[in-house]
């Protein structure tokens, strides 16, 4: 049974290391840091100018003044730091923040990344997310595996305008989790239940499958 | 010195059609409120904005907007501003998007006089396409020019008669970095103090950037996204 | 997440020769005293140090050239420092100089990621022998690049077990850059806090530049040039 | 009568305007801050990291964190601020600072000057000398006219290695105050007593003598 976005941020959120500066997309990702193991400690950084982000607050602590990349409403943790963009993106480009996880509309077999403007339709601009996937070392992808009409969303090339070019290392979907390598996607691990079969179906780019796929833990 | 005007309509003196205009801000939060709202009620037009967003369709930009003052924007994210989408699709307005980063670097670049230097983002993709590219470490970068304004406009929670700013949590944003990028830098502010009032230990933007100063009024903060535990 | 150290003892592991390590402060002030000392007493040397001056004969950085643990100097200033004179003229240190602003901005740069600049110091001058140059709004620049370090030392008045500094005064100067530009940063601060203490509207150097931080002891905080109002 | 060091940065003085702010080098350019006319009031800049620099400390003020770029310790003045030596050159670099008063070797007729390096025997760096002049739209250079063994510090040609190119536009010495020009020095005014002659005299580049030369009033 494919993965929830709720299960695909569970999954994600395992690859997270105590001690992280973690900067988490608008969508799924987000919902990551619902899930950080109990036993590590992740600070999220948010590239509006912030480092100790909380949850949300309460009716009582809003503040408009405390906002994230989402423009959503929170609070921020012992330890937090306020900033201005220019050093909130020295941080990113510089390699300091240890892991981003973003969505995306396509990625390539190269690690290609689109994810910010569908020509004719759609072009909201594209935030932060070109300095991110262009910086850092550790970029995880969370998306469904294909979009509304059912095609796939891992491609050979993108077809959609590029937020990054060979930037992806991993992905996480609703069917698997892949890491991006010189030969093609990689699968890792199946949604519990997903065949090996279902996956390769819904994936135009090349697949590639050594021994025994495990199901993914969640 | 006293850099302090009386109001937004003071300080505004000697914006012209035509200009290059700094508006700190992220979505609405930190935007400065009178400037705009002052502005918006000028026939002053042909604007070019710097600005990360265009705040909404009745709130922030937003107001210019529909006064058909802007001519063109520069920003990093649009969206959330239907107004914006059909200005931008009929082809009234022109828009530069540019990546977050690279925008605030920029920004920065331009008050530190830095006339241009490279950064990755935007490689292999449509930020890219006119840019020059170089390799360095083994990575492709492309080279980015600064940004500077005829005025840049901020909003401080506190500051002091000097110029002397201070920004509370995330409304600092590119509110900083615009005020060291305009020929002529505004500051509104929430509370205005005299000069020795605020620790010199910790201004985030020192006076010398700022040239006009005032203590705004009515200010709204607009919640774009207001979420709330549960 | 606790990045405390002990004391400068365990700061240091991982230090070794050949090295190439950015040392924060000004003149005497705001330099990372207790790190030095603790270096001092060590074999480690043909270090590459990145420092805006050499401190003087018997204190500060001056403490690790009298026991030859620097190979190179990157600084913008060296004077008052007869024993570096002797070493500099004798061939047995070499001397990288660097224009002070443009010090900072490579040190930044290596922080923020970005590899190649353009700044107007020093074109025309020694200092732009061998560098690339070009014309930017009718007026020749340099082309500078970043510098990195496999450790960084600061000195701060103030940090929290996040990492989270705080300066005094002109006691920032370069600490707060180099904290940037460190593989591994380590400060050294006067008072050390838990999480949660200091203001995080008023954090000079974020927590995420800093992975190690302790509470020096005895600092001496020498004057170089104490002038008195008469 | 030559000017003393003194007259010399008292003239200077004269150059500042209300609201400037000023970078002041060391040695004569520190004594200037001692003669800001009454009704005017600058901001004094010193590139190790504040704006608004006061008078020297007494004993039970002086604090080792607060020093200015010569290495003294100094006060801060109401409206002060401090910051790091990026921010304080992108102030300079940055056209922000309104004048730069520091002191030279040698000028030539081209506005070069130099200041921080005598070949064999003299190599200190050049701090934040060469940012200052590359950048500063306003350079007045502050230093005698003649050097100790009598040779002339006005230059058609620098010999000494250069701080920067093109850059002074103003010269006060112990006997004149001189504007670079397209054609060389251009005699302004002269100290009180001293003749048209013995500037002439004293300066090896070109130097333009338009009609009557004012004395300097101090």
């Amino acid at each position: 049974m494919a993965l929830d976005k709720n299960q695909i941020a569970k999954r994600i959120a395992q690859e997270l290391q105590d001690g992280y500066y973690v900067n988490l997309g608008i969508g799924i990702p987000t919902l990551v840091a619902n899930y950080v193991p109990e036993e590590i400690k992740v600070i999220l950084q948010s590239e509006n100018g912030m480092l100790g982000m909380g949850q949300f607050p309460t009716k009582e602590t809003v503040d408009a003044d405390l906002i994230n990349a989402g423009k959503q409403t929170i609070t921020y943790l012992p330890g937090a730091s306020f900033f201005d963009s220019a050093t909130s993106f020295a941080m990113i480009r510089g390699g300091h923040v240890d892991i981003t996880i973003l969505g995306a509309f396509e990625v390539s077999e190269q690690g290609d990344i689109a994810s910010w403007k569908v020509p004719g339709r759609l072009i909201k601009g594209m935030g932060g997310a070109m300095d991110l996937v262009a910086s850092a070392e550790h970029i995880v992808v969370a998306m469904q595996h294909s979009n509304k009409e059912g095609q796939s969303k891992l491609l050979k090339k993108c077809t959609l305008p590029l937020t990054g070019v060979k930037c992806v290392k991993r992905i996480v979907t609703d069917l698997a989790v892949l890491d991006v390598t010189d030969k093609g996607f990689k699968l890792l691990e199946r949604a519990p239940g997903v065949t090996v079969e279902q996956i390769k179906a819904a994936t135009e780019g090349t697949l590639i499958v050594e021994g025994d796929i495990p199901e993914i833990v969640l | 010195m006293n850099k302090t005007v009386k109001n937004a309509t003071e300080a505004i003196q000697g914006m012209k059609n035509g200009m290059t205009m700094m508006f700190g801000g992220f979505g609405l939060c930190g935007i400065p409120e009178n400037i705009i709202l002052e502005l918006s009620k000028t026939d002053i037009k042909d604007l070019t904005i710097i600005s990360n967003n265009c705040g909404v369709d009745d709130f922030g930009l937003g107001l210019m907007l529909q006064r058909k003052q802007i001519r063109k924007m520069i920003s990093s994210y649009v969206g959330e501003n239907a107004e914006f989408e059909r200005q931008m699709l009929s082809g009234e307005l022109e828009v530069e998007l540019v990546p977050q980063g690279t925008l605030a670097e920029r920004i920065r670049a331009g008050g530190a006089g830095i006339p241009a230097f490279y950064v990755p983002a935007g490689y292999g993709t449509e930020v890219g396409i006119g840019k020059e590219s170089r390799e360095f470490n083994g990575k492709m970068h492309l080279l980015e020019h600064a940004f500077k304004a005829d005025f840049a406009v901020v909003k401080a929670w506190k500051g002091d008669t000097a110029g002397n700013l201070i920004f509370k949590y995330t409304a600092n944003n590119f509110n900083n970095m615009m005020a060291m990028a305009g020929k002529i830098t505004i500051a509104e502010v929430e509370e205005l103090v005299p000069a020795g009032e605020l620790d010199p230990n910790f201004i985030h933007t020192p006076g010398i950037f700022v040239q006009r100063i005032f203590q705004g009024v009515d200010y709204i903060k607009r919640i774009e996204q207001l979420t709330l535990s549960k």
